[in-house]
């Protein structure tokens, strides 16, 4: 069975975002006095061929593994079935 | 450009489809009659890449044969990936300039980032080890969001594909300048070391021979990229915009070390890189340099997308990929390298006998066609020229004088100009040191490497200003070699050759034709002068947006051989109580200078005279005084004027300097920007050792430790006392300060 | 002593590495493939800089599981000197063998120059030529060396005198300043700054030639008591 | 009324993604042979003081000029109220 399956990562709340604090800098000058905040994080969109028993388990340990650092970020994801046409 | 059906033979003549492809009606009929048949899609597709500008340089071709390509020391000149010239002890050096103007007006950082990448091939597709980058950028003023963002992402693109890498990017210029805010100009330059014994050549010999596709695999990304590259940019050039290509510096390291190990393999008999064109240009260019054919089966082709025609895949610029030809029955040995680098290595074709490009597709011939047709017989155009009146009026003009009321004042706002202003807000991105070899950093007319194992090093810059072009092509021309030769020269380097990058607007338009034609005059006859021939560089024309050209701007790269690491020279005073001399005299020199644009906002007039002779002397006096130990720092004058480079040789040091002008006009003194000028350093005890091999040079002052510029007029009044630290502030300052 | 330069696909600086301890220090080098799966025989281990796989997932994400990770973290074990700079010491962060983890740079800008790093501790195996409190000139060369841990972790390595080395001045928003830190033993020691681009006065500074004298100083000592 | 919004931001299609590639890699060098496609995009949550009419609008103009580069990326995004607690 094929699945499409989206992991987001997240910078952790106590970790200073750089990137995220410049983006919002950015919009203040150009005019969205509004933002209040902006936090950058990843999505990922994996294609994986697995068996429905067996998915769950193989992305989290993906993401234990490799796709998320636990120092400083936290994941989630979802996992849908690929309907083919 | 995708298409659903595409289009027969029959259309492609009736609805004038090679016309979008940017054919002209009586190159379509040159195909014809080559093919003595109606081309089909695909058949006209590697037509229109081939014989556009960017591949055939079929506009370009009547002027590049001015330039003398040949001297004692050239090993490859024009007509490979790079030029070589020999430095001795078996060993040579590799370089060549390109551009990626228009692929960064559109994606700044990819374009920046893919041109780097593609002149890193060209270098080690000669079998050399690259070891420099350098770049040469040219934006619109610091004031439109527009420009920052281009600036700031082109300056990201070369950083990131460069530090990735591991080349490390050791020079470069920028300068500012409104014709350029549409159409900013990326040239990016790359220096390469080989042994004699290691020169490859792009060439598919001996028939049978297997064709071999290694690296990237093929997206539908750049289809046209050589086409769009020929064009002005516009609106309607928006739409046509191919899928950007995305650089992937991690893959160019594999391949390059990958490709540097297949070298030592004898099984490898030719070597190219795709760029423009990819794997089209590649092939038949191959082929036609070796009097041979190449057949390849496209199915054979790694593929990133599902379903490419054979037009895409030929026509795609997808980034690194180099195309092989490797001995029949040792393929083996050779996929084997590239398996252990991680890379995909495919063989995709073979060479025939027939000169003939044929390509296959799920079991179809979907192009035959001769490989010269496509390599070597693009029409040539001689476009007609005229002088443009704006010239005629300058020339006429009387010369331009600044007011200057407050020395210090005005040589401040100088330093602050972002062009003159320093540069380290773009270098401090770059990783100039890694491998360890980079003497002189960013920051001095040239940067130095070592070249380990031996005593001898290499300099290297770009230099161009293009506004004395403007002024007067042909002059400017001769400045502009003139000026690299000199910065090399002052870093304790004999020039060796050059390679250029000719930025121009479009060669249909009369006046611009002219200032191709008198520039590259100008260009030749320096090059000849200063014995510096050219072995390599690249065209880029259609640098024009809404119909307004840039300044002409043949960006020049040269590199010169230090013959002992000890005569490596900065520009930066190195101890108190240093002679200063100045070599040359000041004119009224103030035509296109920085000093003019200041004060009027623009520039106009005459470019300063330069006496190439005069020129050649004055070099070979400086390094000849260098190698004889007697120099201590040496920096030539360029914008700004004398004031500037005095205040830059002060600048990253603890001195300051005391000097009196020795001619009565203090302004012209001060900022003139009369070419082939030194201000040279040299210790009490060297002073009559000095003076004997530049009897030219007249000591003007001092370096001082107190860190204060003191400048005194001819009457002995001071003109200047300012604090170092204050004016190297301003100019460090400067374009962090414009991008805020 | 013999010294093994690991070198992973986009490795940049283990020619650097190499010649700084062989024609600088002058002791024996060997480049280490990613993919061999021992090092025996060497004495100490050099992770060095660049751009393992690209960095493309986080810097030092993905070389950590080379093959050659699991004699890395072996090595350390058993207490041999193991220094990472640049992306060494990104891998080191993230094959767990030092705490901590990278952001981008504050200014979201890579730097290259030199800069005046702080001796915070000068006894260790990597600082015993240094001074605390000495003060040199050694390169950095990264984008993303904006050094964090959480508050207990930066107490444990103030507590243990981990730090070996800070920047003088703020320049990419690590925690403390800091630019190296050891593990609690030691032995593995993880820097930003480049001691290797310093090791030749030629090109302009050789602070850090210092740091592989003192690794072989105590080395040497070392094994004059257990020889 | 204070907004939170997701702005998903991915390469287009033909773009090249060399991060996806690299992460695809290692992931069969971890034994997870059924990855078959990984392409990494961003995920930018942002906290938005506005109003209901605007809110739309603004996050629109934000992404066109400043979030996405539309020469290589494509964007949609989630917009929720906050509801204070
Ligand atoms: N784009 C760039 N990349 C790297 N170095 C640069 C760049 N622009 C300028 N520099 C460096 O800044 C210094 C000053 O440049 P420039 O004013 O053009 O020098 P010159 O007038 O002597 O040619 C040089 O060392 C040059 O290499
Ligand atoms: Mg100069």
């Amino acid at each position: 069975m094929l699945y499409e399956v989206k992991v987001f990562i997240s910078l952790k709340e106590a970790v200073l975002d750089p990137a995220g604090a410049a983006v919002k800098s950015s919009l203040h000058h150009l005019g969205f006095a509004g933002v209040e905040d902006v936090r950058i994080g990843k999505v990922m969109t994996l294609q994986i061929e697995s068996t429905e028993d067996k998915i769950e388990a193989a992305v989290t340990e993906m993401c234990e593994k490799l796709l998320a650092n636990p120092v400083i970020e936290d994941y989630r994801f979802e996992i849908e079935e690929v309907v083919s046409q | 450009m995708q298409l659903l059906h595409e289009p027969s033979p029959q259309m492609i003549k009736d609805e004038k489809i090679y016309a979008e492809m940017g054919l002209s009606d009586s190159e379509f009929k040159m195909v014809e009659n080559i093919l003595g048949r109606l081309p089909n899609y695909t058949e006209i597709g590697l037509f229109s890449v081939m014989w556009s500008e960017h591949c055939s340089y079929k506009n370009s071709k009547v002027v590049l044969k001015k330039f003398p390509t040949n001297g004692e020391k050239v090993l490859q000149g024009p007509g490979e990936g790079a030029g070589i010239i020999d430095i001795g002890d078996e060993q040579a050096v590799v370089f060549k300039i390109e551009s990626h103007n228009h692929p960064s007006a559109i994606e700044p950082y990819q374009g920046a980032a893919t041109g780097v990448g593609g002149i890193i091939r060209d270098v080690f597709s000669m079998g050399a080890r690259p070891v420099a980058l350098l770049n040469s950028l040219r934006f619109g003023e610091l004031k439109n969001p527009r420009v920052k963002y281009l600036f700031e992402e082109v300056v990201a693109g070369i950083a990131g594909y460069g530090n990735c890498i591991g080349i490390p990017t050791v020079g470069g210029e920028v300068q500012f300048d409104p014709c350029y805010e549409g159409n900013p100009l990326v040239n990016a330059m790359c220096v390469g070391l080989i042994d004699h014994k290691d020169i490859q050549k792009g060439q598919a010999k001996g028939v049978g021979n297997s064709v071999i596709y290694v690296g990237a695999s093929t997206g539908r990304d750049g289809i046209h990229g050589a086409t769009f590259a020929s064009e002005e940019l516009s609106e309607a050039s928006e739409a046509k915009r191919p899928a950007v290509q995305v650089g992937d510096p991690f893959m160019e390291k594999l391949l390059l070390e990958a490709c540097l190990e297949a070298i030592k393999n004898d099984a490898l008999v030719g070597i190219q890189d795709m760029g423009a064109a990819g794997l089209t240009s590649s092939s038949a260019e191959m082929a036609s340099k070796a009097g041979s054919g190449i057949e390849m089966d496209l199915d054979k082709v790694p593929q990133r997308e599902k379903g490419m025609t054979a037009y895409e895949m030929m026509l795609s610029e997808s980034q690194e990929r180099m195309l092989l030809v490797v001995q029949k029955g040792r393929e083996q040995e050779m996929i084997e390298v590239f398996e252990r680098w991680g890379l995909e290595a495919v063989i995709v074709g073979r060479v025939t006998d027939d000169k003939k490009l044929r390509l296959l597709h799920k079991g179809e011939v979907v192009a035959d066609v001769p490989v010269d047709a496509l390599a070597e017989d693009a029409p040539v155009y001689h476009k007609p020229s005229a002088e443009p009146a704006y010239f005629r009026q300058f020339q006429k003009e009387a010369a331009f004088q600044p007011e200057v009321t407050n020395v210090s004042e005005t040589l401040k706002e100088l330093l602050a100009q972002p062009t003159v202003a320093s540069k380290e807000w773009v270098y401090d991105q770059y990783d100039y040191m890694v491998r360890t070899n980079t003497v002189v950093a960013p920051g001095s007319d040239a940067a130095v490497l070592r070249i380990r194992g031996t005593e001898k090093a290499l300099a290297m810059t770009t230099d161009c200003n293009s506004r004395y072009i403007y002024l007067d092509p042909e002059v400017g021309g001769q400045i502009a070699i003139a000026e690299a030769a000199r910065n090399l020269v002052c870093s304790g380097a004999k020039p060796l050759g050059v390679t250029d990058c000719l930025n121009y607007g479009s060669p249909e338009k009369p006046e611009i034709f002219w200032q191709l034609e008198k520039s590259t005059d100008g260009l030749s006859e320096a090059c000849r002068v200063l014995d510096t021939p050219v072995i390599g560089g690249n065209v880029s024309l259609y640098n024009e947006t809404n119909g307004v050209a840039v300044y002409p701007t043949p960006v020049i790269g040269m590199v010169g051989l230090v013959e002992h690491v000890d005569h490596i020279t900065k520009q930066q005073f190195q101890n108190d109580g240093d002679l200063i001399y100045v070599i040359g005299e000041a004119a009224n020199d103030f035509g296109g200078s920085e000093l003019q644009k200041l004060q009027q906002g623009s520039i106009s007039g005459k470019a300063p005279a330069l006496d190439l002779q005069v020129e050649k002397a004055r070099q070979d006096q400086v390094l000849a005084a260098i190698q004889a130990g007697t120099v201590a720092s040496a920096h030539d004058l360029a914008e700004g004027g004398f004031l500037v480079a005095l205040a830059e040789s002060t600048f990253g040091t603890e001195f300051g300097a005391k000097v009196k002008l020795n001619g009565e006009n203090v302004v012209k003194e001060s900022f003139a920007e009369t070419p082939s000028r030194y201000i040279i350093t040299v210790s009490k005890e060297k002073k009559d050792q000095f003076e004997a091999i530049v009897p030219e040079a007249v000591q003007i002052g001092e370096v001082t430790t107190n860190a204060t510029l003191t400048v005194l007029d001819k009457a002995g009044n001071i003109v200047l006392n300012e604090e170092v630290k204050q004016l190297e502030d301003t100019w460090r300052g400067a374009i962090s300060c414009l991008l805020k | 002593m013999k010294f093994a330069v690991i070198v992973f696909p986009g490795s940049n600086c283990d020619l650097d590495m190499y010649h700084a301890v062989k024609d600088e220090l002058g002791v024996d080098a060997e480049y280490v493939w990613h993919d061999e799966t021992s090092l025996e025989g060497f004495d100490g281990v050099l992770l060095p800089g660049g751009f393992s796989y690209g960095d493309y997932l986080r810097t030092g994400a993905i070389a950590r599981f080379s093959p050659i990770m699991e004699s890395v973290i072996k090595a350390a074990n058993e207490g041999k000197p193991v220094l990472g700079v640049c992306n060494g010491f990104q891998i080191l962060l993230e094959a767990g063998l030092l705490p901590g983890a990278m952001r981008r740079n504050k200014d979201l800008k890579f730097i290259c120059r030199p800069v005046q790093l702080v001796v915070e501790n000068g006894g260790t195996m990597f600082t015993k030529e240094y001074e605390k409190g000495q003060e040199i000139t050694i390169p950095v060369a990264h984008g993303e060396g904006n050094y964090y841990c959480d508050e207990v972790t930066l107490e444990t390595l103030k507590a243990n005198n981990q730090i070996l080395f800070s920047y003088k001045d703020d320049i990419n928003g690590s925690v403390n300043s800091i630019a190296g830190i050891t593990n609690e033993a030691g032995n593995v020691l993880g820097m930003m700054p480049h001691p290797e681009r310093a090791v030749d006065s030629l090109l302009g500074s050789n602070d850090g030639l210092t740091l592989f004298k003192s690794i072989l100083s105590h080395w040497r000592e070392r094994n004059a008591i257990t020889s």
